[in-house]
């Protein structure tokens, strides 16, 4: 019972991130602030969550399995935030703060 | 209020405004995505006809079709945009 | 008494619709197209939330995931001939006009009366009604697997499912010949960082299709789900350079692509006789028929796909050779 | 071996043409003799099935031994071994000219795996009894069909050929979305249970989207705006495929659905023949304005699918047989003088080394065998005696008559003199000398290529004189429902 209050708020804590992050995107002046809020936001929100979901797991197969999903999911989303500020910095667009 | 009731118009809703798309939009990629959501809302229908009110499990042939239907779909897909490339560059040819 | 999840469910729908609208309504083509990959995706979570996994790892996969890389490459090459490869949010093909309001309320009624038409007749129709699930559990203990979808793929609909890999045959067969002879736009150079993530993703994507793979006969999964995170090496190995598709390949290329229809084609014929017909597997090597099938199936769909993302039959460069040799 | 005795002529005409397809692909240099042996494997496959369906009158073979609606079965009749049979005769003649006519290597390589899945597709569509099997066919058709349409490679083949995959699409898409609201009535997909169903709200929604899709993968007036193009400009063994073959997938798939699923309304019926009528029109005054040659086909074609829809209102919602036979009979007429007039076109064009109709003349290199062909491909299309498109209109309109439907019969009328109109331009030409423009390429004389154009309009002109036993093979297994 402890367990499933300690997940449930860790996996809102979680989509408090997501809120934030979304909310930076949206709001931030520059391509490379939003990429901060989004992937600072994201990777935190997500490993909140899988830790979370993890806790409410049944088999230790499945831990590994969210802790495997959370790995990946933050190595794909910390490349792709390089590549969208690489490209940004390449086409010269950090320049321009409007 | 069930799932499959707010799926289905999902669905249906989804498949006009991809049919609407297809018939009225300008642009040759746009079309292309067009048509891609018609396929989804019909997907939508199919996946929704076939769910059952747990615990009952949901008749698995309509999930096959879908699955057929979205490996149909991507081929045509590809046909599609391999037709774009090819006319653009054939026009952008033309031009020079 | 409503079910909690039914709100999530409402959320959900609307912002499927939302997501429709907006990748039609998008002026920029890049936007439309990363909308439409979270349109897609989030058509998936309502389908897992449908009790249709399978579907939803298909429509993830391949309907967003490969679709997706599609779209991207062909928007890559449009900038490209059109010489806007360097703009950083480059509009559309087309000049990005403000379009009437007028036309916007006219495809609005127009989708509206649509929507309104299919909905009185979804409606009427019976909810949660008749289907194939009796027909199913009944036949179920002679398929040979323990996954109903799968059963049904390559079992009790096997036909359908051999002219689905017809149907990928075609369109790269098809893709081919359009494409005989086309340059490439030049691949973007994606950086070190990329590599590395590319070099660590690889195993792993190999690992999770072949796993995809492997559970088909008994939980969601199968060749179509497992071939298209397959065909994601591919498009990685196209991407990085890792591979180059060269002109002495296309005959294995070729191979590659028919083994699966030819492999499956050939089980369908060679079971008959002895008053069996056509796919109509012996009971007691079904199981291993259809997992042959599957692993065949699977390399071709893995292959295919990537080569639907390449485009065109690799050529002797330079490409421009593809004149009238009479 | 055991195993081969065992198969049935249904299967043996699905998975030839798609072994022959893939060895086709393997071996590109083998191509044209893969691709021929096939064929007429394929032709040698049909009349067996022709040969056991005159004992049998319909076999049924359920795939994987799942008995429909679970499985998919194969089914013939009289009227599925025609189409087939048009098809695969069709198909080979075609073939035949494709050895002269696709000189570039490249082509030919890509034609002959494309076309034995068109094939393939085809013969799936005739044989299926499962709507979504027949959604998965006209999609394989439908690759197949556009890649044999962007085969010349051409700016204006390719963006006819896109437009043709987007219609394509579409027309799929539309037929996908009613085959699921089928299933969300009935909860089966086969044409048994479609008989078997009761009219409901939503099977209606099912039958228009179905039915709208078909009518834009076959071109019916107002949606055949893809047609003209892509059939124009596509290489003349593709076209003559397109016009003479695909078009009438769609086309045999609208008749079983509407003899199965009658249209719940009479007013339906008539907005049908009405939009056959203003495609039989509209796609006459465009061959009257044509330019070119193959141009003026493709419109025909447009205006002849229309006849098809007048002959299909007449059997209208009460299903008379006579109706049902008059439509199948033109559909088997068209797709035989069609496809013999795009070869001869594309050997006008190839000799002449133009298509342009004001321009062709009978001058000293003028290909005669190519345009006595077209002559006479004309004669069945226009409807003389005793072609086959004679006794197909002879019975629509006698059948019209009967039942005092006026208007049909003068649409006929004038659809048949205008056709006779948008042809003579064609022949007028071919009887004049004084039109010679410049020096053109020397006469080549008489080619092997004419030979297969020949022989399909010949048998589009004597076929009439067999239209009684044609008639009561289509019958066969009752595919108008009149018996159960």
């Amino acid at each position: 019972m402890l367990l499933d209050w300690i997940a449930a708020s860790l996996i809102a804590i979680g989509a408090v991130f997501f809120v934030a992050g979304t909310v930076g995107l949206l709001r931030f002046p520059d391509i490379y602030c939003r990429l901060h809020a989004l992937t600072k936001a994201d990777g935190l929100g997500l490993a909140l969550v899988a830790f979370g979901v993890a806790l409410l797991a049944d088999s230790a197969g499945e831990v590994f399995r969210i802790l495997l999903i959370w790995f990946f999911v933050a190595l794909a989303s910390a490349t792709c935030g390089h590549l969208i500020a690489r490209y940004a910095r390449q086409s010269g667009e950090g320049d321009a703060h409007d | 209020m069930t799932p499959d009731l707010i799926y289905g118009l999902t669905g249906i809703a989804v498949f006009a405004i991809g049919l609407v798309g297809a018939l009225c939009a300008q642009d040759r990629l746009r079309r292309v995505l067009a048509l891609k959501l018609c396929s989804v809302g019909a997907g939508f229908i199919l996946v929704v006809a076939a769910w059952r009110e747990p615990p009952a499990s949901p008749d698995p042939v309509p999930h096959a079709l879908v699955i057929t239907g979205i490996v149909v779909m991507v081929s045509a897909t590809a046909v599609a945009l391999a037709l774009i490339r090819r006319l653009q560059t054939l026009e952008a040819e033309a031009d020079e | 008494m409503t079910d909690p999840l039914i709100l999530f469910d409402l959320l959900l729908g609307v912002s499927v619709v939302a997501l429709a609208v907006a990748v039609m309504g998008a002026r920029d083509l890049f936007a439309a197209i990363v909308l439409f990959v979270i349109f897609g995706l989030l058509s998936a979570l309502a389908w897992a939330r449908l009790s249709a996994p399978d579907v939803a790892l298909a429509e993830a996969a391949i309907g967003t995931g490969v679709t997706g890389a599609l779209l991207l490459k062909t928007l890559h090459h449009l900038r490209y001939v059109t010489g806007q490869l360097d703009q950083f949010a480059a509009p559309g093909m087309t000049p990005a006009e403000p379009v009437p309001m007028g036309v916007i309320a006219a495809n609005a009624a127009f989708c509206g009366l649509i929507t309104l038409g299919l909905a009185v007749a979804y409606l009427g129709a019976p909810q949660g009604g008749p289907g194939f699930d009796a027909l199913v559990a009944e036949a179920m203990p002679q398929s040979g697997v323990e996954h109903p979808v799968t059963a049904v793929l390559l079992n009790f609909r096997a036909y359908d499912t051999l002219m689905e890999v017809v149907v990928l045959l075609a369109a790269v067969i098809a893709v081919w010949q359009i494409e005989r002879g086309l340059s490439d736009a030049p691949s973007p150079d994606l950086g070190q960082v990329w590599q590395g993530f590319a070099r660590l993703a690889l195993p792993a994507i190999v690992v999770v299709g072949t796993y995809l793979l492997w559970k088909g006969s008994e939980a969601p999964g199968g060749a179509f789900q497992g071939g298209a995170v397959l065909a994601a090496v591919g498009l990685l190995l196209l991407l990085s350079r890792a591979y180059v598709p060269r002109p002495a390949h296309r005959g294995a290329a070729r191979l590659l692509f028919v083994l699966g229809t030819g492999a499956f084609a050939a089980v369908a014929l060679l079971v008959t006789g002895g008053g069996r017909v056509a796919f109509q597997y012996p009971p007691d090597q079904a199981k291993t028929l259809i997992l042959l099938i599957e692993g065949l199936v699977t390399i071709s769909i893995a292959v295919t796909l990537a080569a639907l993302f390449h485009g065109r039959e690799p050529v002797a460069l330079p490409s421009r050779r593809d004149h009238h040799d009479t | 071996m055991n195993n081969l005795m065992s198969l049935d002529p249904m299967t043996l005409a699905l998975f030839l043409p798609l072994f022959g397809a893939m060895a086709a692909f393997i071996a590109p240099r083998a191509a044209s003799v893969i691709g021929l042996a096939t064929v007429l494997a394929n032709l040698g496959a049909v009349g067996w099935l022709a040969f056991e369906i005159r004992a049998a009158a319909e076999l049924i073979t359920p795939l994987g031994g799942w008995a429909p609606p679970l499985g998919i079965a194969l089914r013939a009749d009289g009227l599925s071994v025609a189409m087939l049979a048009l098809t695969g005769a069709v198909g080979l003649l075609v073939s035949f000219s494709a050895l002269d006519a696709l000189r570039d290597a490249r082509q030919r390589q890509y034609f002959w795996p494309l076309w034995l899945l068109l094939l393939t597709g085809l013969n799936g569509v005739y044989l299926g009894t499962d709507i979504f099997n027949l959604y998965v066919m006209i999609e394989v058709i439908a690759l197949a069909a556009v890649g044999l349409t962007v085969l010349s490679g051409t700016r204006e083949a390719v963006r006819a050929g896109l437009e043709y995959m987007y219609a394509s699409i579409l027309g799929a898409l539309l037929f996908l979305m009613g085959v699921g609201f089928v299933y969300l009535q009935l909860g089966r997909l086969d044409f048994a249970g479609l008989i078997a169903a009761t009219p409901s709200a939503a099977l209606s929604a099912a039958l228009a989207l179905m039915v709208v899709g078909l009518l834009l993968k076959t071109a019916l007036f107002p949606l055949h705006f893809w047609l003209p193009a892509a059939h124009a400009n596509a290489t003349a063994p593709a076209s003559a495929l397109l016009s003479g073959l695909v078009v009438k997938a769609a086309l045999y798939i609208f008749l079983r659905l509407s003899t199965y699923m009658p249209l719940p309304d009479e007013i339906l019926v008539t907005l049908l023949g009405a939009l056959g009528a203003g495609a039989l029109l509209w796609g006459s005054v465009q061959a009257l304005r044509a330019e070119r040659l193959k141009l003026l086909v493709a419109w025909s074609t447009v205006a002849q699918i229309g006849l098809i829809f007048i002959a299909f209102a007449r059997a209208g919602q009460v299903g008379l047989v006579e109706s049902w036979k008059a439509a199948a009979l033109l559909i088997l007429a068209h797709g035989i003088a069609k496809s013999a007039m795009f070869l001869a076109a594309g050997r006008i064009k190839d000799e002449v080394g133009h298509d342009i109709i004001r321009d062709l003349d009978r001058s000293a290199i003028r290909p005669t065998l190519a345009q006595f062909t077209f002559a006479l491909a004309a004669i069945s299309l226009i409807g003389l005696p005793p072609s086959l498109g004679f006794i197909g209109k002879w019975s629509l309109m006698e059948g019209a008559l009967q039942a005092g439907y006026w208007h049909w019969v003068v649409a006929t009328m004038v659809g048949t003199l205008l056709s006779v109109a948008y042809f003579s331009r064609v022949f007028a030409g071919f009887l004049r000398f004084d039109r010679m423009q410049g020096a053109l390429a020397e006469h080549k004389g008489w080619a092997l290529a004419d030979l297969a154009p020949l022989t399909l309009a010949l048998a589009a002109i004597s076929l009439g004189l067999m239209a009684a036993p044609i008639l009561s093979f289509i019958e066969l297994g009752y595919p108008f429902g009149a018996m159960p």
